[in-house]
């Protein structure tokens, strides 16, 4: 059977070149980087060259990179870490309606802790206005965390014009830039941010492993407590074997951006106008052109994802949806609801999102199966049928 | 995918009674789409027996198997038997399914029930009206 | 040269086997255990049977592991979480003077939370006394947390007991098993406890996993917020060659477990009766006979740690110290202290810990090679010089 | 380890000058071995310059190795020259020291001025009781 990975938001796979760079570390060089002797020289100097290669991909300097297990760690290190720290100046954090959970969630976190959070909502498409941004900033806001791609529907927001905001009133500005960063060109002076979140497997890196940057003299209450890793801002031993892997990682798609970016847009636009074309009742989500260049996200009316995911996944093809059915808290996405997308349109989100090793064949393979397993869920669907008996009566 | 047997995934790939029924004796919709799932059953009794019974559903795997699966219980028996048709049976008979989705079986056997309910209404109409008519002709 | 690895405290070598089953979750098999597909389903049960084999190495339900990225995150999850959860009842904690940074400082955080913590003081062998935790629990302690073995003295604390005493008074019980688990033979069930964590980096699985075990039905607070991994309780996308990793290595560790340990004790024991016989002014630190079995921890009287561990490791041998120059922040070690070692002696504080690569001629190595390095750091001793006038004086 | 420089590495291997001077014309003594490095310095002195210095240290690498160093810079010296040893010119001396380990240098600077001290003053009531008894023998 064919198969098709369109899942890349979920995970993507690790480039090969990446497995090559890691694999000493997990064999021979297994010293801890804290350790004083030659196995924790080894390892030391090897995390201190993969902070450079991950420092470079965002225009950082190395020692501003704190690593972490994870783009939801740095999240709430972010979040919860730069509140703490600011607390004694205010009480109030600024962050979108369509942030990631390990952003929201951390927000909602900081709520128990007696900190006000005010959410700022986002037009059709998914864009936050840096205006809407600036009238939530208060005497008091200490902390906006605006993300900087969405992962979802693969809206780019422009960070950079909401940066200009925050400086006017001095607020700090993180930017969760884990579906951003690696895809396309980050560059946190050009931004103009405080903080930013980043994670590895979003750029055919491993998993375990994400970095929050943090701009030099921006003080932050650690997350993690412990031992002095990381300059004594996150405890824990280094994961050697993934730091290494995030920097190649780091490395090969800041080299490769510009030529990544090109073939994943042209995938993602062939389906988008496939899918357009061929299927009935479908919305794109997200904005029409300032978005993830390998995301093609949709809704199919009048039915819903999880069983449209299970019938593509019988034809091999592997896509998500934020449909209520498919999350494990019954909730459909709360991006598409901010967005004015009503629920039951949002129980037939559809994501398709590209990565390296997808190919125009697997884009004609989804536009040939996918059309008719839409039939084949309308033809089931009681809203369909009420749809066209409308329709009829209407005419 | 969530974890479904077997039983799930065959209903699901191959669900029986799709479709509506013209004119059907009972009709019985549950859920709502803003929720997630909605169920349309159709049903045809002869002789107080379920001679046909068909589905439309909006929802997930687990809602289209589920329907699937009540719909073959449910047909060739006696409305009395249908009524016995709970959630907790239809998940048996679907080999199990994951916590989260427990309230689709439930879904499934109240649209039946609905249907059977609209069925007997109608029924009670008609015999309303025949006893009216009688009346009127008296 | 030769080369010794005598640091398996800091960080065991994975085993080949370990890599090995890690190997094709870094190449082929990517997905995400959230994503609804092939890719997705095989990496959930992946990650299920690997959750299975650390619940087993330690006596426990499956369900009750919680992956984490580390023994830190575990224990930063434990002390945050569960005191977070049962604060309604009461702000008291009681860990003892020998935790690690880890449970340490995520208690100093409680503190800044408004929480009060209790220190337990430990023996001069680095016991904790059951009877002196009882003393400390007070009406409104809700959470005890003493650690189950300490990594840098060995000592192996008496859980079961402690269990007793906060059984009585209905009390939590957190451990710390992290230098343990995997190391010697760790029942949830006999030790009593209500939690425990556990890391795969001690016991020669990857870095950059760990794992929290909670008995069920027992509240915590997500110290991770985020999406919905880990049953709700941690974020973040599962990191599953290294969970594969901990779990390949727990069944390995449980398979091997006596043999392992008869072997470790034996390279331990031929070290402290050789050291002790070759070296004069020689302290063995922790308990003499209740210590894990790959440990040998010294001080080496009037001289330092750093520049043992320096000259050590120009002959290959690669170890670990306690002393105040050998720690970023130049405060000698907590644990040592707390024993009730004199500054200048914890100062020569020399930790070997032992592992399954290592054998007795390394050992013999090592004593061959240390006495020398002792001597030569003897002779440019003001302190020896001293010493050896005032016994010179003294007869 | 430490990142230490080549020359810090070299110094710690190989330092010079290690030991104790008999009779030394000047002894000074700093740090103490509760906070994790002591050194003493030994300085013979003719015609107001240092012919020989030696010291003892307990200490890291960085310790041993700004000792040796110390004492390399200060041999040969006068006393007012060998005053002008200051700790960052020993560890510029020493192509740089990581952070955490500055103290060491200032501890290497500060035993050696103590030596000098120590001399001076020892000088000094050696000139009193000179003078003492000269005052005594008028
Ligand atoms: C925008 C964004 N932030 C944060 C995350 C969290 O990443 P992880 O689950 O790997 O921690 C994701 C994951 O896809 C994301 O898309
Ligand atoms: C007893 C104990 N707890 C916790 C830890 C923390 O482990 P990690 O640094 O891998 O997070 C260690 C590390 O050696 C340990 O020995």
């Amino acid at each position: 059977m064919k198969r098709a990975y369109l899942d890349n938001a979920a995970t993507t796979p690790i480039l090969p070149e990446v497995v090559e760079a890691m694999l000493p570390y997990l064999r021979d060089a297994y010293g801890n980087p804290q350790s004083l002797h030659q196995w924790g020289d080894e390892a030391r100097e090897t995390i201190e060259e993969a902070r450079g290669q991950v420092a470079a991909l965002i225009g950082a300097q190395t020692e501003e990179i704190i690593f972490t297990a994870s783009g939801s760690e740095a999240n709430n290190f972010a979040i919860k870490g730069l509140a703490q720290a600011q607390q004694s100046k205010g009480k109030h954090i600024v962050i979108s309606a369509i942030e990631h959970f390990s952003v929201l969630h951390s927000a909602r976190t900081l709520e128990k802790w007696g900190f006000e959070v005010t959410e700022v909502p986002v037009g059709r498409h998914g864009l936050v206005d840096a205006d809407e941004v600036a009238k939530r900033i208060r005497e008091d806001t200490i902390l906006v965390s605006i993300m900087h791609a969405n992962g979802e529907v693969g809206t780019i927001e422009p960070i950079a014009e909401i940066a200009k905001a925050t400086k006017k009133t001095g607020t700090l500005l993180h930017t969760d830039a884990v579906a951003a960063a690696g895809t396309i060109p980050v560059d946190v002076k050009e931004l103009g941010v405080d903080a930013l979140s980043l994670a590895a497997n979003q750029f055919y890196g491993p998993n375990g492993v994400g970095a929050l940057w943090l701009k030099k003299g921006t003080r932050i209450i650690p997350f993690v407590d412990g031992g002095v890793q990381e300059g004594g801002r996150r405890a824990g031993t280094e994961n050697v074997p993934a730091i290494v892997g995030m920097g190649k990682a780091a490395e090969l798609a800041q080299h490769d951006m510009s030529s990544r970016m090109t073939r994943l847009s042209r995938l993602r636009d062939r389906l988008i106008q496939g899918l357009s074309s061929t299927i009935d009742h479908t919305i794109l989500t997200g904005h029409p052109t300032q978005r993830l260049p390998g995301n093609a996200s949709f809704c199919i009316q009048f039915i819903e994802g999880e069983a449209m995911l299970m019938l593509l996944s019988s034809k091999g093809v592997a896509a998500s949806s934020g449909s209520a059915c498919t999350s494990r808290a019954l909730k459909s996405s709360h991006v598409l609801a901010a967005m004015g997308i009503p629920p039951e349109i949002a129980q037939g989100s559809l994501l398709f999102s590209f990565g390296l090793e997808n190919t125009e064949g697997e884009v004609d393979y989804v536009l040939e199966v996918l059309p008719p397993i839409v039939d084949r869920l309308r033809q089931m669907s009681p809203l369909y049928a009420k749809f066209l008996k409308q329709q009829r009566g209407g005419r | 995918m969530p974890v479904y047997s077997e039983k799930v995934m065959e209903h699901f790939m191959n669900p029986h009674n799709v479709g509506e029924i013209e004119n059907a004796d009972g009709i019985g919709e549950v859920g709502n789409p803003v929720c997630g799932d909605m169920m349309t059953f159709y049903i045809k009794v002869d002789d107080n027996r379920l001679s046909d019974v068909k589905f439309q559903t909006f929802g997930c795997g687990a809602a289209i198997a589920v329907s699937s699966i009540v719909s073959e219980m449910a047909k060739g028996k006696t409305l009395e038997e249908a009524r016995k048709i709970t959630p907790a049976l239809v998940a048996e008979e679907l080999e199990g399914l994951p916590k989260n989705k427990y309230h689709c079986s439930n879904l499934g056997a109240q649209a039946l029930n609905k249907a059977i309910d609209d069925y007997l209404k109608k029924l009670g109409k008609e015999a309303k009206t025949r006893r009216r008519k009688k009346d009127e002709g008296a």
